[in-house]
């Protein structure tokens, strides 16, 4: 085993790990903290393939900014405990929801990994000779700006859609 | 003259115009002068008629008057149309004289009434349609005429419509000569199928080249128009309307349901008689059924005591000698009777409407006796009809109905004419009977023998005018038997119909020696009279001399006599095999294919599987976020694992 | 050269028009309301006249036509035209209308604005079913009157109404869809043979499609056809329907929308699929029968008259599809005709019930009883228009159903004979319904004094009757427009391959001998 | 090296258990974090596979993926604010008023 | 693509391609800007009917957009084509798109006027949304690229979200925001993933690219999987958006819960913009996979037509039932949309033009309906409408029989529309499948005229009195209906027309 691959399991583990507990926890805040340590995974594997900038802005933004937010909201209303009724969902639920959910896996590796055929290879295969790509900053500026200028400029419109929003549903009755 | 054919029937159908839309408005006087006026008129004209045709040279006597073409439609090419030949002129005679004595007859009878104009309206109506049946080109006018006179007599019968029964008795007899229609529907249809058209004149041109002798085409043909027959002639088994029928006007009674329309089933074969003569077997069962209906009506009428339904069932009976007569292929010897007895038994009726009419509407033979001396002129008239009707010579009947029996014994249908022969017999006795029931003895209800009384002179003079002819007509048909020792005195309706007759003449079957004997027919002309003498003093004994005795016999046998007052049960088993069980199978039909297997099973079922299946979604939809997203989920995996089992 | 006065259109518009004009008009206006309805369905009328009389007999092909173009991506244009069939349904359409107008005068007191307006929607959606040429036209049409019946079943019907209306509407539009996808498939079955794009009727005539296609289509056609007529066993819908339509409604339904039903068979369903109307001919024969004597056997149980005549109308289609199934010219032109005579007497007889409800407010037979002492007048044109129902020899009827029974007869005599049953069978529902309403003694003292009809009824009525005598003393005029028609629809099904060998064709040895 | 496909796999398990942590969380908070899950989870697909398209669409499209979420966190916070201000809850379990 | 050596040459943006995008967002900008300067003087007037600045800069915005758009159709050889780097285009397609949306947006706003002087809910920031969402969708509709197709799917959707709860005052308002908003984000994350499958299929997520290199690629080859996988989870990202069974449950909640005018935007705008970006993806760039998605799609049609129809007959709430009648019609589209052929989308572009009229003028009715603090939007609450409002009444008949499909209205030629391209795809059975669920549907869509017409008004009930703008409104949909239901040739050739360039090779035109 490389150093490459154990970190990608150590990190691929602590993601899976903290995601099982975070939705398996019953308190809401330590639910929300087990997301904060899953993203920090991810934002290694991101740094595992390149892709630096996003590891950062996963950190930054979604880690730090938008779960904050939600820290924010739990605060806000009080929900740092349990529901009453609430710790996980009944077994039946449960056993069903995972029997579903190994299926979706299933059928989604069968479909998609494998194409309908053993035979076929992996997409691990696929770009043989694509050449490696670093995510710096300055190129992701520079697809954005340049390839992606109008999706862009959209999100601008779409914060702006989301900001506007949340005034008006979260402010007080007149 | 012959070309003005057509007013005759259109005369009566003017009268209906006139009476039945302005006859309330026009009063009685008017209708009373239109109605029977136009019918006096049409007879004139048929005199005319039949003095033209006899001018003629006697195998130039046919004339047809195309009026319009009528149903055209593809090769079905069907013109209305009158045909005037020896035969029809006949029947046109005797509806339009019958009839206009009748109408006559009913001015008295209905005077009370307030529908009279109604009552000459359909009587004009009847008169016409009659006269199309007769004069028709062809089966299909034929076939207006045929449920045309059925319609006015459906509408005769019920013409008291307040009283439900007789408005049943008008219904049944609808419906029974439905029955009858139907077959001879189906007989048309077979016709135009075989021989490509309807029209009299074509079809019997064709009929012996297309249809085989004896071959099944020609038997089915002429034995479902001789069903439709037995459905307008009250012939076994369809007779049961007749009896009922009597719920009419007694007019209606004589006119239609004595004189005229009954006898349009003889008529009919007598007119397709080329057709019958192809059908030996059918001709047979034609014999057959007539001679039973003969002797069947005729035991029926021993014991009925309303004086219309003995008349009744001896119209069935006499009418069953009729198909005796042209079931042994002795077509104008049919018709002779279908012309003596349209006389006496026209008067019976009118005269037992003079008796009802006396007695206000009192029909039980039971409550009268001793009539004689209230109402001499009835009972005379009467007494000659009921000695003709018995066969005593040489009154018409005793000409008509002893050439029947003798054609069957010539034709070699001795059982037949053994049961015409015992038929004769118990005529004589149920004719008496009523005689001595209604006319002699002591008045049995007091009170309406006091309120009896002769009746005006328009019902008296038709009666002696029919008295004449039931007296004297049969002598147009002496037979070469009588005729040939009186002095070579012709057959005279016979000479006449010979042309209409004589084309099937190759047909016939000749008649076999031995029982063509002269000597043969005298003898059974002997016994003939034998028997009817020999029912006249029955009757006389047990009526004149022991009224006590009927009674007596009738309660020895009980069983017997009951099956007679019931008329052997035949509308009971009617009732039981087929209104009933109908009835029963009509509201199954309704009750359970309809409502429950189509409405239910199918339609509401669909419906409410729609309903239920509508529900079961519904519910589905819990309101829950979490169930919405697993069912989301399970779709996403449901549609890639499609994929995997394709 | 000039075209031609476009008769056919103004026909099949002025309603319409008429329509427009009745919703200008202020809503409590009930007598301007119903005296522009009743003059626009007059002018409806004769403007129909001329197409009777400038109609040219013997000639083959449609006649009035008009052709122009609707959605020409489609090829869907606006061709209308008639021969001699949808002539004389037309002509009954529109001689009917007015009687309904009048019918409504009294008896429809809610809403007439609304009432009036539906009944002219109608009356053009029922004219252009019968005038189209093109599939879509037609099939427009087909449906357009679906809707303005379905308000006057619902709207000013019995107690009911609601469920009646539904399951009318419901009923129809099963078969309607089907016939839709049908109808669709055949245009790219056209498209795929010939290369056109042509929703055209004529058109359509021209090509033969393969006996499996045929079959399936046929099927979805027979499906709305049979309905509409309705056929047994698609007819629940039709009782129900009756009793609760107001007068004109029923009126409407019996003459008219039936006949939507054959008039689909004879103008579409057998020609565009001769093969297999000839496969599945033993079945409709059976179909038809079964309606005749099926029909005639529920309606003679029936306790309400209105149900009474529905039953009856199946019973009478019945004839109608058997004539038409039987394929020769006796039998078409029967069904034709009876199609008409039906109209006229079942009408009629929807009137007379109508009247019947306006005194007495019932339909009960056992409320009625003994009223042809007060309605002597009355009692009469019920008499003739019973007649003219149970097929009585120089009545319209007769002429009708033994054209039908005579070319059943000659084709399958195993069909014929027990639908010539049905004969007797109608005598006793009719007479029987006759003499417990208008015979027997007053039961009831509500009977004793009802009024007999007035001049607007006489009005209704007695056209109606001299039409039935007309129609079955000199039927010829009428017969004489529908032969070509006949003809022609006669001659494709025998030119269809299948004809000889079909099950039902006459074995050569029966073949008449007769004058053909 | 690690292939490409185990990054993917990674995220399909990821992905899982976002959606179990949707079909069995009662808590609208935690419903959402479940998602943001699966979200993540995709990301990380993009990831790894612009490197293995050898193009840094995916990484972008990552970019867009993150403001999204932040936006609707914004409008989705705002939501259940709304709701627990009538309800007193987040349990989705009894927002249940609308049904059927 | 990355040019290291012109790192500051941006691209010149093609402001002509984006000009009626730009003009609805900055509409909709101004009229936020607007009410915020306006609000407090002129709230009172709202309430008293009269419509605020924001309504009119709303209306301007809308009207000026279609404009823009109508001068980029008639001379599309001058606007036309991709620009952005392949992220936009300017077709036929995409506008007749923009055009269904502008029209049901421009509807929605006038019934607001009465929807808000009733509730009390006129704001600017409505305005704002709504024409935000209308953004969005038009982004959907020209999107070329699925990033794009992402980002007009956000836009749209988080802008509802906060529609759908805009009336927060009401919990079953917020409820449908939240379930809406839930489950939404739920489906985001398919959607997503199934982008980042087709993106690891071909290396791209320009639609061009994916088609090009995709569409050889089939289950077993390289990547085939992944695109197969792919494209069934963006089918149900889709499938979610526009409602398609099983994805359907969160709509009739939603309907139901959210403000009547919103509900009545999702039913006309939020759908078609949901099938705007399905049938381009799915039409234009997958339809060499129709044989792998047109059976799959088949089922998810007959699933729900008749799901919809069936669950719509239990409904006694006229928005539910509308919800429900909205699925089945994301069935009836579906039909259209697996028959992938040129007269499939087209007949396509004309149902749902025929459907925005249809269900939008029923919403409106069903706002007429209504007073203040009853939504009065039960089937019982229409009882007795034909005397009571006769001409209110006729339209809602109007529209429950074009829905139904019968003639003459725009429902009818739509579906016989449908039809004809299910037939000639070879999808008859399709068809009759279709045409039995109509059946099923009729007697829902009776229902409601019976009540309107059959049922006698309740004594209570008065004459509803809703605001001019509203019964324009309900005027237009009705004229629209009719236009399309009797004349609809001119809209047949467009729609032709503006599908030339999207659906894939090897599709027979109708000629």
């Amino acid at each position: 085993m490389s150093v490459a691959e154990a970190i990608f399991y150590l990190l691929g583990g602590l993601a899976i790990g903290s995601a099982v507990l975070a939705i398996s926890a019953p308190n809401p805040v330590a639910s929300l903290l087990f997301v904060v340590l899953a993203f920090f995974a991810l934002a290694g594997l991101f740094v595992t393939l390149d892709a630096h900038f996003l590891a950062a802005i996963q950190i930054l933004v979604y880690a730090g900014a938008i779960l904050v937010l939600f820290l924010f909201v739990i605060m806000l209303l009080n929900l740092g405990s349990a529901l009453p009724r609430e710790w996980l969902a009944p077994p039946p639920v449960l056993i069903l929801a995972t029997a579903a959910g190994a299926a979706f896996l299933l059928v989604l590796f069968f479909v998609g990994y494998r194409g309908l055929s053993v035979a076929a290879p992996l997409p691990g295969a696929l770009p043989a000779a694509a050449p490696a790509v670093s995510g710096t900053t300055e190129a992701v500026g520079l697809a954005l700006f340049r390839d992606f200028l109008l999706p862009f400029e959209v999100t601008s419109l779409l914060l702006l859609v989301a900001m506007v929003g949340a005034v008006v549903l979260a402010k007080r009755e007149r | 003259m012959l070309p003005y054919v057509w007013l005759v029937p259109a005369l009566p159908l003017a009268g209906f115009l006139v009476n039945g839309l302005l006859g309330r408005r026009l009063g009685k006087g008017v209708v009373a002068l239109v109605g029977p006026g136009v019918v006096g008129a049409a007879f004139a004209l048929a005199v005319a008629i039949f003095l033209a045709l006899l001018r003629l040279p006697a195998h130039e006597r046919l004339y047809e008057l195309d009026l319009f073409r009528w149903i055209p439609s593809g090769d079905l090419q069907i013109t209305a149309g009158l045909q005037v030949d020896p035969l029809s002129t006949v029947m046109m005679l005797v509806v339009t004289g019958v009839g206009f004595l009748i109408h006559v007859y009913s001015v008295g009878y209905m005077r009370e009434d307030p529908a009279f104009w109604r009552f000459f309206a359909y009587l004009n109506l009847f008169t016409f349609a009659m006269l199309v049946l007769v004069l028709a080109n062809g089966f299909a006018l034929m076939f207006v005429g045929w449920e045309g006179v059925g319609l006015c007599s459906y509408l005769l019968i019920g013409f008291w419509y307040e009283e439900k029964i007789n408005c049943d008795a008008g219904k049944k007899a609808f419906v029974v000569n439905r029955v009858g229609d139907f077959a001879f529907l189906v007989g048309m249809f077979l016709i135009f199928e075989r021989l490509g058209t309807l029209d009299f004149t074509d079809a019997f041109a064709a009929a012996p080249e297309r249809l085989a002798m004896g071959g099944a085409a020609a038997f089915w043909i002429a034995l479902l128009l001789f069903i439709g027959a037995t459905g307008k002639s009250a012939q076994l088994p369809l007779h049961v309307w007749l009896p009922d029928a009597m719920q009419g006007p007694t007019p209606v009674s004589a006119l239609i349901h004595a004189a005229t329309m009954v006898t349009a089933g003889v008529y009919m074969i007598a007119r397709a008689h080329v057709l019958y003569l192809l059908a030996p077997a059918a001709l047979g069962i034609v014999a057959v059924v007539g001679a039973l209906t003969a002797l069947f009506a005729a035991t029926i009428g021993l014991v009925q005591t309303d004086i219309k339904r003995v008349l009744a069932y001896s119209t069935i009976s006499q009418l069953g000698y009729m198909f005796l007569g042209v079931g042994v292929a002795a077509f104008d010897t049919g018709i002779f009777h279908l012309v003596t007895h349209a006389f006496f038994k026209a008067l019976l009726f009118l005269g037992a409407g003079r008796v009802i009419h006396a007695l206000p509407h009192e029909q039980d033979m039971r409550k009268m006796g001793g009539l004689k001396a209230k109402l001499p002129v009835t009972f005379a008239t009467m007494f000659v009809a009921t000695l003709t009707i018995s066969g005593i010579p040489p009154l018409a009947g005793f000409f008509s109905k002893d050439e029947i029996l003798w054609a069957a014994w010539a034709a070699g249908r001795n059982a037949l004419w053994v049961i015409g022969f015992v038929a004769a017999g118990l005529t004589a006795l149920y004719m008496f009977r009523l005689l001595y029931l209604t006319f002699y003895g002591e008045p049995r209800a007091r009170r309406l023998y006091d309120h009896a009384h002769e009746p005006p002179a328009s019902m008296r003079i038709p009666l002696i005018i029919l008295a004449v002819l039931s007296a004297v007509a049969g002598w147009i048909g002496i037979t070469h038997a009588i005729g040939n020792p009186l002095g070579h005195v012709p057959n005279l309706l016979h000479e006449w119909l010979e042309p209409v007759f004589a084309g099937a003449e190759p047909l016939r079957a000749p008649a076999t020696a031995e029982t063509a004997s002269l000597a043969a027919e005298y003898g059974l002309m002997a016994a003939s009279v034998a028997v009817a003498l020999l029912g006249i003093g029955l009757a006389t004994y047990f009526y004149r001399r022991r009224p006590e005795l009927p009674a007596r016999i009738a309660a020895t046998f009980p069983a017997a006599h009951r099956l007679l007052e019931r008329k052997y049960y035949v509308d009971e088993i009617y009732g039981a095999l087929v209104v009933r069980p109908y009835l029963a199978l009509c509201a199954f039909c309704w009750r359970i294919v309809d409502e429950i297997l189509i409405d239910g099973f199918v339609v509401k079922a669909v419906g409410g599987a729609v309903g239920f299946y509508s529900r079961v979604v519904a519910r589905l939809q819990t309101g829950l976020v979490q169930n919405y997203a697993a069912a989301f989920f399970v779709g996403v995996v449901l549609l890639l694992g499609w994929y995997l089992l394709r | 050269m000039a075209a031609p006065f476009p008769w056919l259109s103004l026909v099949l518009w002025l309603p319409a028009v008429g329509a427009a004009l009745v919703l200008a008009l202020p809503a409590q206006a009930h007598l301007a309301i119903r005296r522009v309805t009743l003059a626009v369905t007059l002018l409806g009328f004769a403007f129909s006249i001329p197409l009777f009389t400038l109609f040219r007999n013997g000639v083959a092909g449609m006649q009035f036509e008009e052709r122009g173009d609707w959605i020409p991506a489609f090829g869907i244009s606006y061709h209308v035209g008639i021969d001699g069939i949808s002539l004389l349904l037309v002509l009954l359409t529109t001689l009917l209308l007015p009687m309904c107008v009048l019918a409504s005068w009294t008896y429809i007191t809610k809403r007439v604005k609304e009432f009036h307006i539906l009944l002219l929607v109608l009356a053009t959606g029922m004219i252009g079913v019968f005038a189209a040429l093109d599939m879509f036209v037609f099939y427009v049409f087909w449906e357009l009157m679906l809707i303005p019946m379905y308000f006057l079943i619902g709207i000013w019907g019995g107690r009911e109404r609601i469920y009646a209306s539904v399951k009318f509407f419901l009923y129809t539009f099963v078969g309607s869809l089907l016939m839709l996808v049908a109808i669709l498939v055949f245009f790219f079955q056209y498209r795929a043979l010939t290369g056109n794009v042509s929703y055209d009727l004529l058109d359509w005539y021209g090509v033969s499609l393969p006996a499996a296609t045929q079959a399936l289509l046929f099927l979805a056609f027979f499906l709305a056809f049979a309905i509409k007529v309705p056929m047994f066993p698609f007819h629940t819908w039709l009782p129900d329907a009756h009793v609760q339509a107001p007068t004109a409604g029923s009126v409407i339904l019996a003459a008219v929308l039936l006949k939507m039903g054959t008039y689909g068979f004879v103008r579409f369903a057998m020609p565009l699929f001769p093969d297999a109307t000839l496969r599945f001919l033993p079945w409709l024969l059976a179909l038809s029968v079964i309606a005749i004597v099926y029909g005639a056997m529920v309606a003679t149980v029936q306790p309400n008259v209105k149900k009474l005549v529905a039953y009856s109308s199946v019973s009478h289609l019945g004839f109608v599809t058997l004539g038409l199934f039987v394929l020769n010219a006796q039998g078409i032109q029967g069904g034709v005709l009876q199609m008409v005579n039906h109209g006229l007497s079942t009408g009629a007889l929807f009137l007379l019930v109508g009247m019947l409800y306006e005194r007495r407010h019932t339909y009960e037979i056992a409320d009625f009883g003994g009223l042809a002492r007060p309605m002597p007048v009355f009692a009469t044109l019920f008499m003739i228009v019973t007649l003219s129902s149970i097929g009585l020899p120089g009545l319209n009827g007769f002429v009708g159903e033994f054209l039908v029974l005579i070319g059943a007869f000659r084709a399958h005599p195993g069909y014929a004979v027990p639908a010539t049953a049905g004969v007797i069978l109608a005598a006793v529902y009719m007479l029987w319904m006759y003499q417990r309403v208008m015979f027997n003694g007053v039961t009831r003292e509500e009977n004793r004094d009802v009024p007999d009809l007035d001049r607007r009824e006489l009005a209704i009525l007695v056209p109606i009757a001299v039409l039935i005598v007309w129609l079955g003393v000199y039927p010829k005029p009428f017969l004489d427009k529908i032969e070509p028609a006949v003809q022609t629809l006669v001659e494709r099904m025998e030119s269809a391959p299948g004809f000889a060998e079909a099950p039902s064709a006459r074995p050569a040895a029966l073949a008449s001998p007769g004058r053909r | 090296m690690v292939p490409v496909s185990h990054y993917l796999t990674l995220s399909a398990i990821l992905f899982a258990v976002g959606v179990l942590g949707v079909l069995t969380r009662r808590n609208a908070i935690i419903v959402f974090l479940a998602v943001e899950i699966m979200l993540s989870a995709v990301n990380l697909a993009f990831v790894a596979l612009s490197r293995a398209s050898g193009n840094l669409d995916g990484q972008v499209m990552v970019f867009f993926t993150i403001t999204v979420a932040a936006a609707e966190a914004a409008v989705g916070l705002a939501i259940i604010v709304a709701m627990f201000r009538r309800r007193e809850t987040v349990d989705i379990a009894s927002f249940n008023v609308l049904k059927g | 693509m990355q040019d290291a050596a012109a790192p500051l040459a941006l691209p010149v943006p093609d402001l002509a391609a984006i000009l009626p995008l730009l003009a609805l967002s900055a509409a909709g900008l101004l009229a936020l800007v607007a009410d915020l300067f306006a609000r407090g003087t002129t709230h009172e007037d709202e309430l008293r009917g009269r419509p605020l600045l924001a309504f009119w800069i709303a209306v301007a915005g809308i009207v000026g957009t279609l404009l823009l758009i109508g001068r980029q159709a008639t001379d599309l050889g001058r606007f036309g084509g991709r620009s952005f780097n392949g992220m936009f285009v300017v077709d036929g397609f995409g506008l007749f798109f923009d055009a269904i949306f502008l029209v049901g947006t421009l509807l929605v706003v006038l019934m607001t006027v009465e929807y808000a002087r009733r509730e009390r809910f006129h704001m600017g920031e409505y305005y704002f949304l709504l024409l935000m969402a209308t953004a969005g969708m038009m982004l959907m509709a020209q999107s070329t690229n699925l990033v794009m197709i992402f980002l007009g799917l956000e836009l749209l959707s988080i802008a509802v979200y906060v529609l759908a709860g805009f009336e927060r005052g009401r919990q079953r308002s917020v409820e449908a925001a939240l379930k809406y908003f839930l489950l939404g984000a739920f489906s985001t994350g398919f959607f997503l993933y199934g982008i980042a499958l087709l993106y690891g299929a071909t290396g791209s997520m320009d639609l061009a690219v994916i088609a090009e290199r995709g569409g050889a690629l089939r289950p077993g080859s390289p990547g085939g999987g992944l695109l197969l996988a792919g494209l069934v989870l963006l089918l149900v990202g889709f499938a979610f958006k526009v409602a398609v069974v099983p994805f359907h449950m969160w709509s009739p909640d939603v309907y139901e819960g959210a403000p009547t005018v919103v509900t009545a935007f999702m039913a006309a705008g939020v759908k078609a913009g949901g099938f705007a970006a399905f049938v381009r993806v799915f039409l234009g760039t997958f339809e060499t996979h129709a044989d792998l998605w047109g059976p799959l799609v088949a089922l998810l049609a007959v699933a729900t037509m008749l799901v919809g129809n069936l669950a719509a007959i239990a409904q006694s709430n006229l928005k539910r039932l509308l919800a429900y009648s909205s699925i089945a019609h994301a069935g009836y589209l579906l039909v259209a949309l697996i028959a992938h052929n040129a007269l499939g989308a087209s007949s396509f572009l004309f149902y749902l033009l025929a459907y925005t009229f249809m269900t939008l003028g029923a919403f409106g009715v069903v706002i007429a309906l209504g007073r203040r603090g009853e939504p009065s939007d039960r089937i019982e609450d229409l009882a007795g409408l034909g005397s009571r409002h006769p001409l209110l009444a006729a339209a809602m008949a109007v529209f429950m029989f074009s829905l139904a499909g019968i003639p003459p209205t725009a429902g009818f030629v739509g579906k016989f529309y449908i039809f004809s391209a299910a037939v000639d795809a070879g999808y008859a059975w399709l068809a009759v499948v279709m045409a039995l669920a109509s059946v099923i549907s009729v007697y829902y869509y009776l229902k409601v005229t019976v009540a309107m017409y059959m049922w006698d008004a309740p004594a209570t009930a008065g004459r509803p009195a809703p605001h001019g703008l509203l019964l324009a409104a309900v005027a237009l949909a009705v004229l629209g209906v009719f236009q399309m239901g009797v004349y609809p040739g001119p809209l047949i050739d467009l729609a032709s027309r503006s599908v030339g360039g999207i659906v894939g090779a090897g599709v027979t035109a109708l000629p």
